[in-house]
């Protein structure tokens, strides 16, 4: 085993399958020449040549566009969009025909697409701090993921890449820097598994992304105050993989959902129902949800920093389930 | 090449290519088929039968007709929903056409389309899409992906002029001009979308023009003469195919019924949609086989009249088709994997 | 009191703030000449002329932030999108420019902005018989209004006219026609209420939009049953007014979210995960939610009558929920 | 009217204007006041004092510079992201210009938006939008609220090559041109969106050609020649703001810097970087003041110190201004009613 970065991990799935595979390309805005505004494919250029790393113009409905279209044709396209909010030009084309297509013609066309985007944050203000994966979490037709580790990330995006279906593939960009173990040898992940991170009895915590780190570091202070939290990151949003989750909240009786996302209408709201429906009286305590303040981003770090739960928080709350 | 708004445009005598009893026979032929089967979907709308928008490409069938005819047959083709006209005129039959609408299991969608979304993949048609300007960009995709494998093949997409205000449009087309994709994208200008008229729309008004954003070459035709047509399609999409990259054509033509079903049509008079079909393209074509002694009255009767036969039977098939199933409606959301 | 249709009720309301106030202009795609694709602008064309009602090119990303531009500008823009599938093309203008201008400016512009476009159905397929309202609902800096009745939709309708911020406000296609009561006085209603639409004690039914109607006629049928349904329109999704629906619960310690959307993130979600959470010892059972079958939508009349809730099925879960 | 890439461009002549020594000085000012800014700002980026994004104006600063001198007071401006140059040139105060980078309460925006969105009302500076191309549509908007309210206003867009290529761009002044609005669109062409080349993007390389889909007037201009710009600029707002409908200048320029803090500049040679700064604005400004005898060195110069102490003040205010109050948090996201 070896560590690696979350980016070089992406970078290395992308690789491995672009040589596995000749139908694989890569399109996006800056993925060529500079390498990616995050450096993830940083030397694909270099290496395949303009006909399999395509820079494009400003342009994200054309690039998903563009991209369903080559994936309908044939090819294996891995379209970045160089951050999750600019997605929401390229909104339509994602709901509209990659989700859609499969079903509306009865079956006859495939649509195996990648979509890559990083959410993220950092003094970039309201337009450019967004996350929206509820939004896909909601589509049927689509699969959407969303890993927290570079071994995850690496195993998840070579099975999204071989999949049949259009996958939104949502990094990161805070976590590009972050290193874990990713072993030598080549391995890939199940899509709509999600994954036991951390084993407690006390209460459960379900998680995914960036907030998978805060819940662990969370999870190991509160281990020292004696309760111990299982922490369990989805990975996948759609499908979603409750049956650990349930098995867990059996077991602890307790469950916090921690999201970046604003929590209304989030991720949270979805896993907060089904438990609270699924697993009535099982719950010695209600759900509880912890996300991001429901206002527009600032750019004022000292405003940011507030946004966000924080390992002080998550700490906090559930030791406030447990007075 | 130009052609004005629903005035009797005369006969182009400038067609190059000699026109076959044969082709000019199958021409008529299709065109007439995918009028008439329009009458009849319009009849069973009227009845109930079929529901949700039916967008009747009646008064444009020569452009359908003349592009398909100037295609491969392994081309993709990608349209907007206005899309029966395609479908019939590469041959898809006219009972699977039938029973989409009617919303059946045997249909070309198996029920789950209709009218706006028709595709056979068997013969590259790949679609009818409804959300305007949408499909231009899935069309350069597919276009990329002939380049990537370096194919001998072309994309043909086809969409309105109210489509040439979209965002899709724009950013589709510079990717395509950039890349230098095998596409040729048809313009069908039949003046309005729903009812705005393009001058209100567009600040161009002859759309060819809009290709000179792309640096792509253009042509303006009469879309309702079927034989200009298939010669202008030929050619670009020659163009296409050995290395030209993307080319843009502009075919006037005209609607002869509303947008779609239900349209109060207050935007026109009836007094224009009347002089428009003196230049209609079914018309024309005849009294070119006529004059030219390409076919008799009589063979074009005998056509006429199989074609009802043959819709007869397409409309008994959609009747008489097996609804889907319930269990049909979580079919095809996901590959299984 | 006069029985109106919703569809009248709104070009009334349109009409009257355009009298009212000469800032009022309506722009989108064949609301002039056309009167409106589902005749809601009739008449207002040859009535305000071109400068006050203005067809545009089908381009909504394009209206929206026009009409954003508009309102920054001192107008009072009312954008039609002529259905709400087609804000997937407008996404970026109404989160990032409509929702956000007004924080991340610190407060110095306004967008006092109307956007109204419909939901609905009826064989079109699967890229036009969405709806999106739990995204909008998510979003800070927006105001989500989605009416039911003609009463409602009118009144509602002036009063985000007339409001300083941006406002989604989701009429339904299937709606139009239906008639109701409707004052000839003038009135406004407040954004930000749920209204209780029926009283009872046994259950309580949260709803909005065209499901009302199933709630309410479902309730009729539970009625000669025994079962009193207590059915509570939200009419609002953001902000949300639980309270209502809080001192319902209390009486009826039962809850069923009924919603046209995908279940998965829906609107029902978060009802029913703060229901879940703030009234944790007050439900006697798990909150039920019903809603659209997770699959896109099927052209074939026979299929989309099984994609939502009916009256049937109201009924029978309810029911269910009694046994 | 037309500039290369990055080439010592031979000092206009052609300008039309008398060049006063009033102009020329406070040009020269404003156009170094934004330099040192940029430099300022840099080095605080560096220093770890300002977050987020920071993208640089430095060898554009003619464009704004020009372009604001000649438009009225009143005249609406709507900004892409890279927006300090203009907001500077409206005479902002240097120091809640800092104060925004330092994402403190004094700051333009109440630190709410940083350097990507820096607006004041009271100038008419409408903001710098952070998605490429969103704030033409919005730019537009605000036309048509002149127009509608029969203002002997513009409003002036600004931004860059990149933009031209966004669905918003050709919707949105689409909209422009059918209702003749008064607005005049600047493309900056920097070369360069990020590391991507205008040829590598955009199907038309000459951007004002790309007006051409909009039926509108467009000229090409030396972006880095102040007077040039500003007598351009005059000129087709003049039109606009007499019903001449929206107007369209590509101005030429060369940005110097990376397209943010953190770019590894693979996409260029020193070498271009080099040769482009050949024909930098405020020396060229400088030359023309000094060859026509419009300023001494020592005007020049005490300029140049005045703006030092400027600057030396807006830091200080920046740094020791109060950051926004946890509760600020909360303040503007709907308003009170
Ligand atoms: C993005 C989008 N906006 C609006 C519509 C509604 N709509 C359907 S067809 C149409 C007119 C299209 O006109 P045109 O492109 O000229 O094609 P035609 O119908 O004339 O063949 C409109 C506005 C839509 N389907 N998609
Ligand atoms: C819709 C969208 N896509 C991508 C980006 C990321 N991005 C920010 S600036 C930029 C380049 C813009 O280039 P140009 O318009 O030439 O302006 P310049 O930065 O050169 O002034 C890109 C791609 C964005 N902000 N918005
Ligand atoms: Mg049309
Ligand atoms: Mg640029």
């Amino acid at each position: 085993m070896a560590q690696k970065s979350y980016r070089d991990a992406i970078r290395e799935a992308l690789r491995e399958e672009m040589h596995r595979d000749e139908r694989v390309l890569i399109l996006g805005e800056e993925v060529g020449v500079w390498g990616g505004t995050y450096a993830v494919t940083r030397g694909l250029h270099q290496e395949f040549g303009d006909r399999r790393v395509k820079d494009t113009p400003i342009a994200e409905s054309a690039i998903v566009g563009t991209a369903v279209g080559a994936a309908m044709g044939g090819l294996r396209p891995v379209a970045e969009v160089m951050t999750i909010n600019f997605t929401l030009v390229a909104m339509d084309q994602i709901v509209n025909n990659a989700a859609k297509i499969h079903y509306m013609f009865g079956g006859q066309a495939k649509v195996p697409l990648v979509i890559r985007t990083p959410a993220g944050w950092g003094q970039l203000a309201a337009t450019h701090s967004q996350t929206f994966e509820a939004w896909f979490a909601s589509l049927p037709g689509l699969i959407v993921v969303m890993p927290a580790t570079p071994y995850d990330a690496k195993g998840l995006l070579k099975t999204a890449i071989r999949s049949e279906n259009p996958v939104m593939f949502i990094e990161h960009a805070r976590l590009y820097g972050v290193r874990g173990e990713v072993t030598d040898e080549e391995y890939i992940l199940p899509i709509g598994v999600s994954d036991l991170k951390r084993a407690g009895q006390n209460i459960t915590i379900v998680t995914y992304s960036r907030m998978l780190h805060v819940a662990l570091t969370a999870a190991e202070q509160l281990s020292q105050d004696g309760i111990e939290c299982e922490v369990i990151d989805l990975r996948t949003l759609r499908p979603l993989d409750m049956a650990p989750v349930y098995e867990s909240v059996k077991k602890t009786h307790r469950m916090v959902v921690l999201e970046e996302d604003w929590v209304t209408c989030g991720m949270g709201a979805e896993i907060a129902a089904r438990v609270s429906h699924d697993l009535f009286d099982e719950l010695d305590m209600p759900v509880e949800r912890l996300g991001q303040v429901e206002v527009p981003m600032p750019y004022a770090k000292n405003l940011e920093a507030l946004m966000f739960p924080t390992q002080e928080q998550v700490v906090g709350k559930i030791k406030g389930m447990f007075a | 090449m130009a052609a004005g708004l629903g005035v009797n445009v005369p006969e182009s005598e400038k067609t190059k290519s000699g026109l076959t009893a044969v082709e000019a026979l199958d021409w008529f032929k299709k065109m007439s088929l995918i009028r008439r089967f329009e009458e009849r979907a319009e009849e069973a709308y009227g009845q109930g039968k079929i529901g949700g928008f039916l967008h009747l490409y009646i008064g444009e069938e020569a452009i359908a007709v003349g592009a398909l005819a100037a295609l491969h047959e392994d081309d993709d083709v990608v349209t907007h929903y206005r899309d029966h006209g395609y479908v019939l005129a590469r041959g898809v039959d006219p009972k699977r056409v039938m029973a989409e609408l009617y919303g059946k299991s045997t249909g070309l969608s198996k029920g789950k389309g209709g009218s706006m979304h028709m595709a056979d993949l068997k013969r590259r048609l790949w679609g009818g899409y409804a959300v305007v300007g949408g499909h231009i960009p899935l069309a350069v995709g597919l276009a990329l992906a002939v380049q990537y494998n370096k194919e001998p093949r072309i994309v043909a997409c086809f969409f309105g002029d109210g489509a040439t205000n979209t965002g899709a449009f724009y950013t589709g087309l510079n990717i395509a001009a950039v890349w230098k994709l095998p596409l040729v994208v048809i313009v069908e200008n039949n003046h309005y979308g729903m009812g705005t008229a393009v001058a209100r729309s567009s600040a161009l008004t002859d759309l060819y023009k809009k290709a000179c954003v792309f640096n792509m070459p253009a042509l303006q035709i009469d879309g309702n003469d079927v034989v200009e047509v298939r010669d202008a399609v030929r050619e670009v999409a020659d163009r296409a195919r050995s290395g030209g990259g993307p080319q843009f054509i502009e075919a006037v033509t005209y609607r002869y019924r509303g947008h779609s079903m239900g349209d109060p049509q207050r935007y026109r008079t009836k007094a224009e949609v009347e002089a428009a079909k003196g230049s209609d393209p079914i018309m024309r074509c005849q009294q070119r086989m006529l004059s030219r002694g390409l076919a008799t009255e009589a063979d074009l009767k005998q056509i006429v009249s199989q074609i009802e036969v043959e819709l007869d039977e397409a409309v008994r098939f959609a009747e008489t088709s097996p609804l889907p199933e319930p269990r049909d409606l979580y079919a095809d959301v996901l590959i299984a994997e």
